[in-house]
Parts: structure tokens; C-alpha cells; sequence
């Protein structure tokens, strides 16, 4: 069977290395095995995958080696979701999962760009937009513009050199543009190689593909996406305006930071100067006059005091002394020295008395006592050579006697002498 | 003389610093006045850079060179 | 001479150390005259520097006005 | 000439040093009155010293304030 | 002579000593009078010394007054 | 001349001695008139000696009260 | 002579015992009239004795009055 339509689901894909594509296509009564050769798959948008149900147009034929019916597919097109919706989806979903769109890839833009580079086509309201819109902004920058076909089957090739040429160049801002279109006339911003030369873009890149609404492959992996061409512009450089704008602030600024310094250091320097010790110097000193007086008027009190104590230390003793003048002491002594010489003379002359009384007595009674009394009364003593005559015997005749009377001696001799009894018993 | 080689960029920048320096406010009184001085200068070079330049450079690169363009005209080609 | 050459803040900061070592009070009374003088000395130091300061940045300021009065007018009202 | 030479707060001391001595009572008359004597002395130099310092700081004080008069006035203003 | 070299105090002691020796009352007389002629000369000698200490003060206190009474003044008002 | 240097106090207690032994009035007579003798010298003795020091006392006293009493008067008013 | 010497005591006694003697009345006659006699001498003797020692005595009592009278004097005004 030649050119025949058949709709039915994809199982069992298989992409050979040769880009040849085999599968088989089922309904729910039957299965017929497919192959797409290489030359008819690079038509297809999509990449084919099992569950997919498509419309194919191609030839059945019976494959010798098998001996089975096999279909041959001329085209395939996605049943229900367009072919380029698939086709955007499925490239997005593989460059997000290499980390294309990753921010921390994203390049970061000078804030003062010397030189810009447009890709875009050189005519038309795109290219116009962007270069008055620089002029205006900013004229400071030189502005590139690199023709590129944005449109068409050299378009994705194209994009690709103009990006790639710039790259060979000094540019601080790449602004890869175009203005609005069908999704087809904006269809090679989606395409990979447009995207993958973005990406190795060393130059900060800015997209403005189409109009707001559009959404392109470029734009997310461009460093930054603007809405519109003239949004690219006014991105890629600061205005002029604003920028005087800020040299005014600065200047007051400056002037405004430095006079504010110098006031705040005047303040301290004010703080400073009227702090105390500066302000009152005299209170430097002032602390020791007083300390300085109360310690000579201690000085003098102590000084005085200790004098004083001295001097009534001194007063005391030498009134103490005067009360112990030897005088009392000598008057004592003289009254006691006269006593006893009133007493010694009275023991003197007592004694003298007492033994006067004692010869007076011992005389009166040997005067009573004396043995010249008895011759008072007649008798008389006869003595021979100055002994006592006791007997007539003791005498011869012719002896010399004394014989001593009251009143004198008589001087005799003896005449005879005469024995008497009495004389002669006594004697015997 | 230096000053006019100076490039717009690199001027804005010292002046930006030299803002950033006074406004943290512990720069030292004299070099305050010599960054206010300095900043002055940069302030004048970006104003008269800025103030100067009129009209935007713009070129096409055809063949591997820079071609110039009249904007108007250019976009009418 | 070599006070001239003294920086603001180096002065400013000797004066500071004076006020605090005056304020602690337990300096000899030879000592603290002399740092009252010296203190006395560098408020004069500082004081002159603040005030050239200020005339100079009035100077730099007024300047600096010359030529931008245009855009400042235009800007500024 | 040597007292000239000694620091006014050596002097003070000693003479509070002499005080405390008397104070504590049993000075000996002729070694009190020497340490009256003494501190006699060191009591003119302090008063000397103290005289000294109020001379020299009022002559510091009025050079001091010929100038800042201006700063005050400006800043206080 | 010497005794003008005793000192005040060593006096003192020596003439208590002599009264405290005469209060005792068992000297005999003529030690008494010795000492009592001993008492009377360091009496003599104490008091001389007396004399002689408040005419120093005196003199002293005389010469001291004629300086601080300016400062008293001074820092009085 | 031996009697001269024995002490008043001696003498006293000779004399005292010599009263006692008269008084135990068994004192033969001969030595008792030599007591009385001996009494009567160590009497002339004391009253010698204690004139002596009378004078002497009388005379200490005036050479002492010469001086003092202008220190009573001067420390009193 | 030798009776001279005898001290009035001795004399006395053995007076004393010449009237004891006596007294006892047996004496000899002889014997009484020599002891007597005896007794007579002693109290001879005994009475100069006395006598002699009165006067001694009164001039040594005239002697010693002679000068305490002044002292007295002399201390009692």
C-alpha cells in the first residue's frame, strides 16, 4: 500500500545513531511495526517518544528479512499539541536540565558601557528603537550593529556568527533583538544553537525577541530579558539625566559629609575646650591651697598642743617638787632633835637623882648601924698593939693598952691582971 | 591634561568611592578636604563628559568592518 | 612649626588623652600645668585647622558652583 | 634653692607627714619644734608653688582664650 | 654647760624621778637636799628650755604668717 | 672631825639609842654621864647639820624663784 | 688613889653590902668598927662622886643649851 494515513500511539521507539527511527504503532486491535529513516525524521519538530499519538503518512510494505508488513513513514506529526509547542517544551526541558538558565551563569553588565553591540537586522523599527533610545539615554557609548538575518532558514545560522563575530570584539553590552512576529517568524530564538551561542556569549548578553508576550528560547538564557527592543536600550545604559542628577547629589553630598565632619569635630573640639579641667583650670590647684592650709594649721595646733603638754608636764612637776621641799622635813627633825635632848638631859640629871637617893639611904642606915653608938651608952674598947682585948689572958702586966671611949683614948698600963671564972669558962 | 584621558567610567567610579569614603565619616579632617577636593574634580570630568558628548558613535560592522551610519538614514536602507 | 605639621586627629586625640588624664585628678600639680598648656596648645592647633577647614571648603564648594550653576539651577528648583 | 627643686606634691606630703608625726602625741619638745620648723618651710613652698601655678595659669588661660574667642562665637552662633 | 645639752624631755624624766625619790620619804636628809638642789636645777633647765621653745614658736609662727595670709586671701574671695 | 662625816639620820639614831639606854635606868653612873656626853655632841651634830640645811635650803630657794616666776606669768596670761 | 678609880656602882655595892652586913647584927664589934669605917669611906666616895657628876652635868647641860635655841627660832618664824 502506498501513501496511506494512519493514526496511532508510538511504543517501543528506538533512535538508531543513524538518526533512523523504529517503532510500533498500535491501537487498541492492532499493532503494525514502523521505521522513519533518517533523510524524512529531520523533518519532524519533535522528538518521537512511546505514548505519543501521532498521524503518520507513509507506504506499507512486507520487510524480507521478517517476512512481516512494516510501515515506512514519509512525515509524522504530533496528534492534538502543535509540533512547535512540543518541539519548545522539550528543548526548554533539556537546556534547563544542563543548567543553561541557571541565574549564577548569568554575566553581570558594566554600570558605564563604552561599547554596545546590536544583533539584530539592520532596518526596521527594532534597530531604529534601540539607537535612538541609546543616543538619547546615554552617548557616551559606541554603538555596533551587527546585520543579522532574524527571520527565515538562514536565520538561526546567522544569529549564531553575528554573536559569535561580536564576541571576537571589546563590547561590554551585546543586544541580541528583533521586533514582534508569528511564532514561526520568531522561531530560530528557539532553536538550540541560537541558545547555546548565548550561552557561551563571554559578553553580557540582553534579549528583546518579539513583543512582551513572547516568550523564546534566547531569552532565558540571555543575562537579561528586556520586554522590547527600546527596554533593551534603556537596560543597557543609564540616562544621562539621572546621571547629572547624581553627579548634583554627590557633589551636595560631599560637601554635605565633609561640613558635616568638620562641624562634628568642631563639637568635640567645643566638648573638649569647656570640659572641666580645660574650662576651670583653677580646680588644678585650687583642692591643694585648702589641703595645703588645713595641714599647716594642723601643724601649728599639734606643734602648740605639744608645747602646751610640755609645758603642763613641767608645771606639774615643779609644783610637785616645791611640795617636796626637805623644809618640813628639817623642822621634823629639828622638833624631834630637841625632844630627845630634853629627854636625855632629864634621864641625866634622874640618874644623878636616883643614885644621890640610894647613897643617902645606904648612909642612913649605916649611920644607924654604926657600933660607935653603944659606947654612947658607957662602953669602951681596949685595944693591945691596935687589937681588940677580948680576955684578961691575952694581956701580962706591964702591957700597953689603949682604951677608946665615946668621947677620946686613954692611954694605960697594965697593972695586974685578974682571972675570973666566967673569964676562965669563956676561954675554955 | 590627565584629567581629560580620564574615561567617564572609571571617574564616575572614583567619585563613587570617594562619596562611599566621606559619607562612612571616618575619614580624618585633611584628607576629607583632599577627597572633597578630588571628588570636586571628578564631579567636574564626568558633568563636562557627560554634558560634552552630544552624539551617539554609531557604526555597522559589514564584511569585517565598522561602517558608519546615519541612523536615519541607515534605518531607511 | 612642627605643630602645624601635626594631623587634626592626632591632635585632637592628644587633647582628648590631656582632658581624660586631667580629669582622673590624681596628676602632680607640676604636671598638670603642663599638659594644661599643652592642652591649651593643641585646642589652638585644632581649632585653626577646623577653621581653615572650613574655609576651604567653602572655597572648593564655591568653586566647584562656577560652572555647573546652569544644571545645579536646573536641577535644583 | 634645692627646695625649688622639689615637686610640690613631695612637699605636701611630707608636710602631712610631719602633721601625722606630731599628731600622734610624744614628740619630744625640741624634735616638735624642728618638725614645726620644717613644715613651716614646706608649707611656703607649697604656698609659693600654688601661687606659681595660679600666676602661670592665668597668664596661659588669657593667651589661651585671645584666640578661640572666634570659634566660640562662630560655633555658638 | 651640759646640762644645756640634755634634752627637754631626758630632763623631765630625771627631775620625776627625783620627786617620785622625795615622795618615798626614806631618804636621808642630806640625799634629800642634794637631790632637792637637783630638782631645782633641772627645774631650772626645763624651764629655760620652755623659754627658749616658745620664743622659737613665737618667732616662727611670726615669720610663717607674713606669706600664707596673701594666699588665704587669695583663695578666699 | 670623824663626826662631821656621819649622816644626820646616823646621828639621830645614836641619839635615840643613847635615850633608850638612859631610859632602861640601870646605866652606871660614869657611863651614863658618858652617854649623856656622847648624847650631848651627836646632839650639837644633828642641829648643826640641820642648820646647814636650812641655810642651804634658804639659799636654793632664792636662787631658784629668781627665774621661774616670769614663766608662770608669761604662760599664764 | 685606888679608890679613885673604883666606879661609883662599886662603891655603892659594896657599900650596900657593909650596911647588909651590918644589919644582920652579929658582926664583931671589931669587925662592925671596921666595916664601919669602911662603909664610911664608900660613902665618901659615892658623894664626891655624885657630886662631881652633878656638876659635870650642869655644864654639860649649860654647853648644850647654848645653841639649839636658834634653830628653833629660826624655824619657827
Amino acid at each position: 500500500m502506498r501513501d496511506v494515513y494512519v493514526k496511532g500511539e508510538l511504543s517501543n521507539v528506538k533512535i538508531h545513531t543513524s538518526g533512523h527511527i523504529y517503532f510500533t504503532l498500535k491501537d487498541d486491535a492492532s499493532r503494525l511495526p514502523a521505521v522513519m529513516f533518517s533523510a524524512n525524521a529531520k523533518a519532524v519538530k519533535f522528538k518521537p517518544e512511546s505514548g505519543m499519538t501521532v498521524l503518520i503518512r507513509g507506504d506499507v510494505n512486507v520487510y524480507e528479512a521478517s517476512g512481516q508488513y512494516q510501515l515506512y513513514t514519509q512525515s509524522m506529526q504530533s496528534d492534538g499539541i502543535g509540533d512547535y509547542y512540543l518541539a519548545f517544551e522539550q528543548l526548554k526541558e533539556k537546556l534547563a536540565k544542563e543548567g543553561l538558565f541557571n541565574a549564577a551563569h548569568k554575566k553581570a553588565f558594566p554600570r558605564f558601557p563604552k561599547r554596545i553591540a546590536v544583533v539584530t537586522a539592520p532596518t526596521g523599527a527594532a534597530v531604529r528603537d534601540i539607537c535612538i533610545t541609546l543616543n538619547r539615554r546615554y552617548p557616551l557609548a559606541h554603538v555596533v550593529i551587527y546585520p543579522t538575518l532574524v527571520q527565515g532558514a538562514q536565520a538561526t545560522q546567522s544569529i549564531v556568527q553575528s554573536i559569535q563575530a561580536a564576541n571576537q570584539k571589546d563590547y561590554d553590552v551585546l543586544i541580541v533583538g528583533r521586533g514582534g512576529g508569528s511564532i514561526e517568524d520568531l522561531w530560530s530564538f528557539n532553536e538550540e544553537a541560537v541558545a547555546r551561542a548565548i550561552y557561551q556569549s563571554r559578553i553580557p548578553i540582553i534579549s528583546a525577541i518579539g513583543h512582551e508576550t513572547d516568550t523564546t528560547i534566547a531569552d532565558f538564557v540571555s543575562d537579561l530579558r528586556a520586554p522590547t527592543p527600546t527596554a533593551a536600550a534603556e537596560l543597557a545604559v543609564p540616562s544621562k539625566a539621572e546621571l547629572l542628577d547624581r553627579l548634583l547629589n554627590y557633589r551636595s553630598g560631599m560637601y554635605r559629609t565633609t561640613a558635616n565632619a568638620i562641624a562634628r569635630e568642631k563639637a568635640s573640639l567645643e566638648r573638649l575646650t569647656t570640659s572641666f579641667p580645660l574650662a576651670y583650670p583653677d580646680r588644678l590647684y585650687r583642692p591643694f591651697i585648702e589641703r595645703v592650709e588645713r595641714a599647716t594649721e594642723s601643724l601649728r595646733r599639734e606643734t602648740f598642743q605639744q608645747f602646751n603638754y610640755a609645758r603642763e608636764r613641767y608645771k606639774n612637776l615643779d609644783k610637785q617638787l616645791a611640795t617636796r621641799t626637805p623644809e618640813s622635813r628639817i623642822r621634823q627633825s629639828a622638833l624631834e632633835l630637841d625632844a630627845l635632848k630634853k629627854r636625855i638631859d632629864q634621864l641625866a640629871a634622874l640618874a644623878v637623882r636616883d643614885n644621890t637617893q640610894q647613897l643617902t639611904s645606904a648612909m642612913r642606915t649605916l649611920d644607924a648601924l654604926s657600933p660607935l653608938k653603944i659606947m654612947d651608952r658607957g662602953y669602951s674598947i681596949t685595944y693591945k698593939d691596935d687589937k681588940v682585948i677580948k680576955s684578961v689572958e691575952q694581956v701580962e702586966a706591964g702591957d700597953r693598952l689603949s682604951i677608946s671611949m665615946k668621947d677620946g683614948v686613954l692611954k694605960t698600963t697594965v697593972s695586974e691582971r685578974i682571972l675570973t671564972s666566967e673569964g676562965e669558962r669563956q676561954d675554955g | 591634561m590627565a584629567e581629560k584621558e580620564i574615561m567617564f567610567n572609571q571617574a564616575m567610579e572614583q567619585l563613587e568611592e570617594i562619596v562611599r569614603q566621606l559619607e562612612q565619616g571616618d575619614v580624618p579632617l585633611e584628607e576629607a578636604l583632599t577627597l572633597y577636593q578630588k571628588g570636586m574634580e571628578l564631579s567636574k570630568v564626568c558633568h563636562d563628559k557627560l554634558q560634552n558628548a552630544e552624539k551617539q558613535l554609531v557604526t555597522m560592522m559589514q564584511e569585517g568592518k565598522e561602517v558608519p551610519v546615519n541612523l536615519e538614514d541607515g534605518s531607511a536602507k
